[in-house]
Parts: C-alpha cells; structure tokens; sequence
C-alpha cells in the first residue's frame, strides 16, 4: 500500500457561463494595468490524500468517488483527476 | 506573549516563586488588556448598570433584561478589529461567532445580529474597499449560515481608518427565564470542553487584539466555521433543556486560560484539569499552546458526572466532539497537567485579579481650536452638491451591506434593515427595537458631546419605531491608551455616556473596550458605538407607505452644530466647527412626546434626523417612498441659520414625523401640549425633492434620479471602484 | 393530516416552518432528523432551507446522501407531496428528485430582498389554490440560487409542465427566470422563495394572502379543509 | 508574442484549519464505502489566458496580478502558479 495525493479540479463544462471569472477578470484585472490577461476561468480543486495499492487504483477509486458521491455536478461541471505520489 | 515587568515582579510575589512557563502564558492572556480590562475597569464601574428589568447573575457575558412574561433578552457587542484589519473575511466573521457564543453561554437562543463596520477612505483607496467587501462577506458568510438575522447596523468610512478595519458586532438572545443558566458548580463536577478542535491558529490572539498593529502577527488569524457553530448553538439549547448544564462559559479572548480561570474563579472552586484530554487538531501541542490558542467555536460546560452520558449523546447526535478535560475542586486553584505532570498550579484569584491601572489623562491639544471654523466655499448650486452627496460612501444606501444579510430568517423580523431601528416580535407579544450608531467625526472634536450624541441618536432611532429605550450596550475603541491625551478622551466619552444614561434611566447591559487601534497614520479617531435596545408594548410604528398630500412636520430645533457634520467633511474636506451637543431636557421631552403621538396613532411614519441633515433625511424618505416633497425651509424651527446650515446641521433631538393631512389637527394639539419645539415644513407631492426659501428655490431634484445615485453608489464604488 | 418537517444538520429554516405548520395552520407536524426514518403514514414532507452541512462542496451535495433520503425517495414514487424550500429545494435537485442545479447567483452574493414570482403551474399539491399567473410577493435569501438546467431539459420541463414558479423579472440570472419546479408526477415541488417567511401579516410588508394558499393549497389536496 | 494558460492555485496556507475540506472527508466521504482517504484538503483555482513574450514572463506577470490585486491574501493562503502553453 502507497499514499498518493489525488488532485481533483471541478470546472464548468464549456458552454456554462462563469459569473466569478468574469468578474474577476474585468473588475478587476482589466480595471488595473494587466492587458494581457484574455480571459479568466474559476474552477474548484479537491486535494485528496489516498491509500491504495498503485497509481491506477487510486485514480479509478477517486473517480468513483466523484462519481458515486457527486462530488461535481454532471449537469455543469467535468472533473479531471491527477495522481501525484505522495 | 509577555507580561510588563512590574507584573512580572508582583506575580512572583503573590505566588512566592517563579512561574513555570504555562503559568505565565495563562497570566499574560488573562493579565492582556484585552481580558483583564485593566486600563479601563476603574472607570467602567462609573456606568450605571442596574434597573428594574436588569437580571444580574454571577458568570454572565451578556446582559439580561426581563422583558415580561416569563421572558428575557440577553445582549452583548464585540469587536475583531485587529484580526479584520489583516484578514477581513474570517476576522469579521469570527467575530460574529464570538459574541453569539457569548449570548448562548446564558442560555438563550441567539435572534439577531448586529454590525457596524469602519474603514478608509473607499473612494480613493483599493485597500479599504478590499477590507469592507470581504468583511461584509465575512458577516454574511456566517450569520447567514448560522440561520441567525443580522438586522441592522451601520457603516462609516473616514481616513482615521487607513488601513485598518473596526469590525463591531451585537448579538441579541431570546428565551424563558427559567431557562436561564445559573452558573453553579460543586466538588466532583466535570469540566467538559465542546466543539470545534484546539489548534494552533489564533495564537495570542487577545494579545494581538492589545498590541498595535505594526508587529503584524500574522499567527493570529482564526478560520470560521459556521456550520461547527451552527452545531453547537443546537446542541447547547438541547443540552440546556435537559438541564445538563451546571455553568457554561465560551471561549474567546485568552482561550481556555481565560474561560477556565474565570468561571472557576466566579464560581469560587477549583480545578483540576489535563490538557492531554483536550481534543487537538495537530498533534504535539504544547500545554501553553493548548491553554493560550484561540481557535474559534468551542464552549465550556460544567456538568455533573450523572449527566455526562446524555451530554455525550447529545454532542454525539450533532457530531460535535466533546472532551472531558477536568473536574471541579473545592481549593480554589487551577491546576493545569498533562498527564501526570503538572505545568501550572496557580490561586484563581491571582489569575484574574490583575492589578488595575489609573493611567494618567490630559486634554488633548488639538481640542483647543478645532470648534473654530474656518472660512468656506460658497456653494452656488445646491441641487448638484446635494446630487453628489446622496452618493456619498457615508451617505448612500446601504442596502448593498444589508441585502446580503439573511435579516428575516427565524421569522421575527417585523420592520427590517434600511429603515431607522430595526424590531423583532418576540413570544410574549411584546416587540424588540434595536439600533447602534457611532460618530467618530463628532467625537473626534468634542468626545462628550460626541458619545452622548451616538447614545442619542440610537435612542432616536428606537424611538421612530415606538419602542421605549431599557438598556444599552457601549463598545468604546479608542487608541493607545498610555497616550494621556487619547486617555482622556476615553475617559470623556464615558463621563457622557455615564450622564446621559443616568438622567434617561437607561442601564449599561453590556459593552467592551478596544484600546490600542492604531493605524500608520496614527491613533483612530475616538470611536464609541452605541447600542440601544427599546421595548414596545403593544404595536410598533411600521412604516406606512408615503402618498400624494402628506405632512410634513420636524420635532425639535434645527441649530448651528456643523461640526463633524458629513456635509463639512465631504463637501467642504474641513474637520471642525461645533459639535452639536444634547440638551437632556429637551431631549427627553421630544423622546417622550414622539413616543405618545405614536401611541395615539396619528402618524405613518417617522424618521430620524441625523448624518447628513435635514436635507439627507428628508431626501431619504422621498427616495424610499418614490414620492416629491416640497420644503419650507424658512419654517424649520431653531436658531436663525444660513441655508446650508438648516439644510446640513446634524442637531440632535430631531424627529420627522409624517401624517395624513387629516390627522394634522390632532397631532399639533398634542404637539404644543407638551411643550416641544416642532413645525409643520413640507408637503409630499410629485416627483420632486424641492428645498425653497421664501420663493427662492434651494433644491430641486428629480426623485428617480437621486434614488438611482443613492441606491448604487456604494455598490459601484465596491465592484467598480 | 400528518406533516414531516426533515431537519439536517444546518437547516435552520425547520423552526419557522414548523411555527407556520402548526401556529398558522394547525397542521400535525412532527420534526424528522436526517439520521431517522419516515413514518408511513406521513401526508406531505417538507424540506426546509437552511445551510445543510455549512453549503460544502456545493448547496445539498452532502445532504442529499442522507439516509432520510431513501425515504422520500419512496414518498415522492409513492405520489406524496414534497416540498422543499431553499436549502430544501438545493437537496431535491442533488438527490435526483428534481431537474437541474442551482448556481451561485450571478451577483455572486447572498441576496435576501423581497420579489415577485409568477405561478406557471396551478396543478401541483401546493399550488392547485392559486389562478394561474397569480402574483405572489415572497422573500428570496440565498446565495446558491441560479437555477440552471440546458435547453433540451428546459425543453421537456416545459412540455411535461414541470416549470412551477417565476420570477416576474430577471433575480439572479435563473434559466428562463425559473423559480421553482417539479417532478413530472408533480407531486414533488421544489422552490428557493420563502413561503414561511411570508404567511403572517406581521412579517409580510406586502400581502400574505398569496404565500397563504401554497400552504392552503396543501390543505386541499389533503382533504383538510376544501 | 504566445499565449499561455496559466493555473493559479489558492489554499491555505499550512497549520491552518480546511473546514470545508474535512467536511466533505467526514460527511460524504468517509459515510460512503471509501475508507482508504484520510484527508481531504480544498483550494480553489483560477485558470488564466494571458498572451506574453515567454513563459517566464507570463509567470511573473500572474503572480504580480495576485499579489497586487489581492486575489488571495497572503496572511491566510499562499498561491501556486504554473504555466501551460496554450
Ligand atoms: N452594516 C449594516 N448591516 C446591516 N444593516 C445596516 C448596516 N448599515 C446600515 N444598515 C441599515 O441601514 C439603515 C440606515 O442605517 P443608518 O444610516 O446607520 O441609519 P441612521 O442614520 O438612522 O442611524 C438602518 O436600517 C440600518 O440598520
Ligand atoms: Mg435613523
């Protein structure tokens, strides 16, 4: 058995708007003197810390995780997870 | 962590040895200005703090007033400035969390909150507008997960506050008498610690809120939660009903030194307890770590070894931990061990009695000439002045703070935030009215007539709503007080506000002093806020919607008190001029005969007359009702005034009372009965906010249009600087 | 008539609901914590607002595992009525038993203000005493309140006459101004306004009578009072 | 000039408290089937499209935007940013 930490990032699926990023972006990065900035995306990280034998078992147990407990919503948002060692 | 070394020396000689480490960590949390009071507790006493409906018990951190019935409200104001001043949103938040635990230690269900927030300049500076957004955030994020209504408030930016945030909160309890907790313990009791986990954040924390803020401890910032709180408030009142609870006490400044020494001292006992039994959130703390941290949301409960069981059941039910963490000796002493080993073992009463201080006090300087004015600027168009004005951060609406505040949840909110008091219904039938206000400008120049003012204008406030004022709350923040002259301006203060409290009858329930809020700038101005709580008997004034033809009439006298007025410091940039001041008799005739015409129910509503002026008030009900007026101002009774003068003094004693026309009659025969200054000035008709002069016109604007600037402005300023 | 008010650790609207069930409208109402079990001859449930589990992870997520869940999942089958409010409302749409999600609201604040909603569907057990498009004036006080679902959903939700209330004007950017929705039975409504916060004149800075006959409406279908 | 997408990842700072993260551990996760997590810790993440010289430039260009607009604050989290190219 091996410890991994699991990154998991919730974002909206494309097409679903973004009220936060947007705001951050033209309220207040575009406010200041940051031009180059296009485009700003919120999203919302999990970090999980795993017990399992391997890499892939900690992967496919995580995304059953967030698919059985709904850790993201599959009506607006997708989940990537990533498998670090620990 | 340290303690002076005088107190050094004297607790050595009141022990006869040296202190182990965790004692003088336990000294210096309880000895910190913060809990011990002692710059400030000799004088406090000046305040009168009995009445007929004040409930005093031993142990309590809020007030209790009965209010009939079989019921009582309990009240408490906190402050978390230093912890806002560097991470607004948990400072502002835990703040909130504190005091409602102070409410819940008596055993009542807390039923509103309360805030008034203090900041820079947000007009020109980011970092007051970041302060002021994230604590709203903060307040709201917590109240409003607590399911408690934070229904009213207040907000004032001024450049005393540079980089700094006063965070103020108030917190109101409702419950049946008989279930108030009467703190009691005997030999044996156990000592159970409830609630959210002990770590290392919030270190010294009441040490932080007594330093100033240039060390920048950064350690002592504490993570909210809510939903723990939310737990835990449920538990307690279940707890409560089935009388498991012998004494209770929250944890706050100081943490488990404090809220251990201080219950076992009040309730004159000892303890024995280990910190090894305390539930951690890191493992390897130290003892001193354990006894000094601050981390938020936990409550101490005193029970008796055949109530553990179900205590745990409850704790269990709510998935709160609880730990049993020591019991109840009869020798007066506190005795702290981690295992077998002891790490302090200090007399209680050596604990909390810090030898109190009688610091030294001077007239401030600047008090010499600021009452004198300076030339100003003629104005040539009062409608654009007045335009701007409305959009002024002091001026504007607040609704963008209040409508992010759950203020309706638990049902009880009859007259809701944006009017002046706010009142909750209450179960015996009767109503509760609550306001706090606070005026640094006008204390800053004269700080007697300063407080009485904000004391005043809370009870104003009350009053426009039919509530007879019965208790107040003080939180008195000032700068460092070994300064003499900012001493002295703390002393006055309290003088004022011990006077007026005194000649209204109106007890001191509860209150706090926050010393040591300084700024790179310097000491904050004086900044005492006031809380007033009313009590109606029968029905409260609501506010009934403003129509084509009402009246207009002004109770008390309008008189050249420029001072501190908003009008000065944001249309003129001039701090000075007198400071409008309270005449007690007068004042007391206006509150009693606004109290009967309400009764009497000749009016619709009334509104106070306060920051900003007759011109602001009167502006604010035309915009609230979407309705013109028209105004007299050669009417407005008082002293002979230039135009700007009757438009923009913030005199005191002040009330607009609005009427059927047909009622009009009845309320002047009342009216000059008893003796009070008033006179009918304007009519609400059209679109229009119209000021005249004779036939000359002062003002003229478009409601919709001022509505618009003073409605948005604050919002705008916050998300588009 | 037998009423389940649900309690979750964090709603805080149960009190108010429960006041109103019983005080207003004498109705049998009985508290059920999220760990228990629902009798089976329970009426109607509701599901109050609230912050179940301080809003983690997203508003319901967390209470919606609950294990009072399976139980209502069979009361909704079973065709009783459900109502969840808020928080109530939040928890039905992370269990399945209603369409959609509900977003943070496009102000990205917690908005509680008075509002105006529009009854689309005057045939479900808390509506049937309405007239259709009737006006109700009715508190909102939410932070997660968006209602969101795609167009083929909104698509079916209103063939199947799924759309229950809405907003008579743009609130916090909610598809097609939805306020609140059903199942495709109908029986299982769910909200984010507060009816509680508005049944009592004292309370109600505009008129109570139209929140009333949500509760009324109830009443009826229950056979309590016609 | 290139584009890059750069994550800036927001947590707090260690030592201090996640109640959020040990929430979804204790009363989602933890309830379910899954005991092999001990420890759930959340952050949040801001996915930017910013147009720059090189990614050296786009790096410091985005830590400069955090730290100046107080898009955390650094008495309670600390940021991470990395940068992809687009
Ligand atoms: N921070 C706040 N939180 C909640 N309500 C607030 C806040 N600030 C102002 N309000 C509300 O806005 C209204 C106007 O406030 P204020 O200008 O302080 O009134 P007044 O001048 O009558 O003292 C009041 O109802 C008050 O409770
Ligand atoms: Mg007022």
């Amino acid at each position: 058995m091996a410890t991994f930490n699991v990154q998991v990032i919730i974002e909206n699926k494309p097409g679903i708007s973004d009220p936060e990023g947007d705001t951050i972006l033209n309220d207040l990065v575009l406010k200041g003197t940051h031009k180059t900035v296009s485009k700003i995306k919120t999203a919302k990280m999990l970090k999980f810390t795993i017990k399992e034998k391997d890499k892939k078992t900690a992967e496919s147990k995580i995304q059953e995780i967030c698919d059985e407990l709904r850790i993201y919503n599959p009506v607006v948002s997708k989940v990537s997870v990533v498998v670090f060692d620990a | 962590m340290s303690l002076e070394p005088q107190e050094l020396i004297e607790l050595k000689s009141k022990i006869g040895r040296d202190p182990t480490s965790t004692e003088l960590q336990i000294i210096a949390a309880e000895w910190s200005e913060h809990c011990s009071y002692k710059s400030s507790k000799k004088h406090l006493k000046m305040l009168p703090m009995k009445g007929p409906l004040v409930i005093q018990e031993k142990g309590y951190d809020s007030g209790v007033l009965d209010v009939g019935g079989g019921y009582v409200i309990t009240a408490h104001i906190e402050s978390h400035n230093h912890p806002s001043a560097v991470e607004p949103y948990g400072g502002a938040a835990t703040g909130v969390g504190g005091v409602i635990r102070d409410i819940l230690s008596t055993g009542t269900r807390p039923i509103a909150i309360l805030n008034g927030l203090r900041f820079g300049n947000i007009e020109k500076d980011q970092q007051a507008r970041w302060l002021f957004k994230n604590a709203v955030t903060g307040i709201a994020d917590y109240g409003n997960c607590l399911g408690i209504p934070t229904i009213g408030g207040e907000v004032e930016f001024d450049d005393c506050y540079q980089n700094y945030a006063l965070v103020d909160v108030a917190a109101v309890g409702f419950g049946k008498k008989e279930n108030l907790i009467k703190n009691h313990a005997k030999k044996g009791d156990l000592v159970v610690l409830l609630g959210g986990s002990t770590g290392r954040d919030g270190m010294g924390g009441s040490q932080f809120a007594s330093d100033s803020l240039e060390s920048e401890d950064r350690s002592a910032v504490q993570i909210p939660d809510p939903f723990i709180e939310k737990l835990i408030i449920e538990a307690i009142l279940e707890a409560r009903n089935h009388k498991l609870i012998n004494a209770m006490k929250d944890l706050g400044g100081g943490g488990l030194s404090c809220a251990v020494s201080e219950i076992v001292d009040t309730l004159e006992v000892g303890i024995e307890m280990d910190v090894d039994m305390v539930h951690t959130r890191e493992s390897n703390m130290h003892p001193d770590e354990i006894m000094i941290s601050e981390s938020q949301e936990r409550m101490l409960i005193i029970t008796s070894k055949t109530k553990l069981k179900k205590l745990q059941e409850i704790c269990k039910k709510f998935r709160i931990t609880c730990s049993v963490i020591g019991h109840i000796k009869s020798d007066n002493q506190m005795h702290v061990k981690k295992g077998k080993k002891t790490f302090a073992n200090l007399p209680t009463d050596v604990v909390v009695n810090v030898t109190l201080l009688d610091l030294p006090s001077k007239k401030p300087v600047y008090l010499k000439t600021i009452e004198k004015e300076k030339k100003l600027k003629s104005i040539s168009d009062y409608s654009k002045i007045m335009m701007s004005f409305l959009g002024a951060p002091n001026i504007a609406s607040k609704i963008w703070v209040y409508g992010q505040y759950d203020h309706e949840v638990g049902i009880r909110t009859v007259i809701k935030p944006g009017h002046d008091a706010s009142v909750l219904r209450l179960d015996n039938g009767k109503f509760l009215s609550i306001k706090i206000d606070g005026n640094p400008k006008q204390c800053y120049i004269n700080p007697r007539e300063g407080a009485i003012g904000c004391f005043e204008e809370a009870c104003r406030n009350v009053v426009c709503t039919g509530a007879k004022p019965i208790g107040m709350l003080d939180h008195l923040q000032f700068g460092n007080p070994k300064d003499p002259e900012i001493f002295w301006t703390f002393l006055e203060s309290l003088k004022g506000l011990t006077d007026f409290a005194n000649y209204f009858k109106i007890p001191c329930i509860g209150g706090k002093v926050s010393l040591y809020n300084e700024t790179p700038l310097g000491s904050i101005k004086p900044t005492p806020l006031i809380g007033v709580l009313g009590l109606i008997d029968k029905k409260p004034l609501i506010p009934q919607k403003i129509t084509e033809g009402d009246c207009l009439v002004i109770v008390g006298d309008t008189k050249d008190e420029m001072g501190g007025s908003e009008y000065f410091e944001y249309v003129h940039k001039f701090v000075g001029g007198k400071c409008p001041s309270v005449n007690f008799v007068e004042s007391k005739k206006n509150m009693k005969t606004v109290l009967k015409v309400i009764q009497s129910q000749l009016l619709k509503s009334v509104h106070d007359c306060s920051k900003g002026g007759l011109a602001v008030a009167i502006s604010e009900l035309c915009m609230m009702n979407q309705i013109g007026c028209k105004i007299s101002l050669e009417n407005v009774p008082g002293e002979k005034l230039d135009i700007d003068r009757i438009l923009f003094s913030e005199s005191h004693s002040r009330y607009l009372l609005i009427l059927d026309k047909k009622n009009l009659k009845k309320l002047e025969i009342i009216l000059k009965k008893n003796k009070v200054s008033f006179k009918l000035i304007g009519k609400f008709m059209g679109d229009k906010i119209q000021f005249t002069k004779g036939i000359k016109s002062i003002i003229d604007l478009r409601v919709d249009m001022a509505q618009k600037t003073w409605i948005n402005s604050l919002k705008d300023l916050v998300l588009h600087g | 008539m037998k009423v389940g008010v649900v309690v979750f650790p964090g709603s805080n609207c149960d009190r108010d609901m429960y006041h109103v069930l019983t005080d207003v409208f004498n109705l049998d109402t009985q508290y059920y914590w999220h760990e228990k079990s629902l009798p089976k001859n329970i009426d109607a449930v509701i599901l109050p607002g609230g912050f179940s589990y301080g809003d983690r992870l997203r508003a319901g997520v967390i209470a919606a595992h609950s294990p009072i869940i399976k139980d209502i999942q069979k009361m909704a089958e079973k065709g009783i009525p459900i109502l969840g409010v808020c928080n109530g409302f939040q928890i039905l749409v992370e269990s399945g038993l209603l369409p959609g999600v509900l977003l943070k609201n496009e102000s990205l604040n917690f908005m509680c203000e008075w509002i105006n909603l529009i009854v689309e569907n005057n045939k479900t057990p808390f509506t049937n005493q309405f007239k259709l498009h009737e006006k109700i004036p009715i508190p909102i006080a939410n932070g997660e309140g968006r209602y969101y679902v795609d167009d083929n959903t909104l698509k079916q939700l209103k063939k199947k006459n799924q759309i229950v209330f809405r907003y008579s004007q743009v609130v916090n950017g909610s598809s097609n101004r939805i306020a609140g929705v059903c199942n495709p039975a109908g029986n299982v409504v769910g909200m984010m306004p507060h009816p509680e916060r508005a049944v009592e004149s004292e309370i109600n800075p505009v008129d109570n009578k139209p929140s009333s006959l949500i509760f009324e409406s109830l009443m009826v279908k229950m056979g309590v009072v016609n």
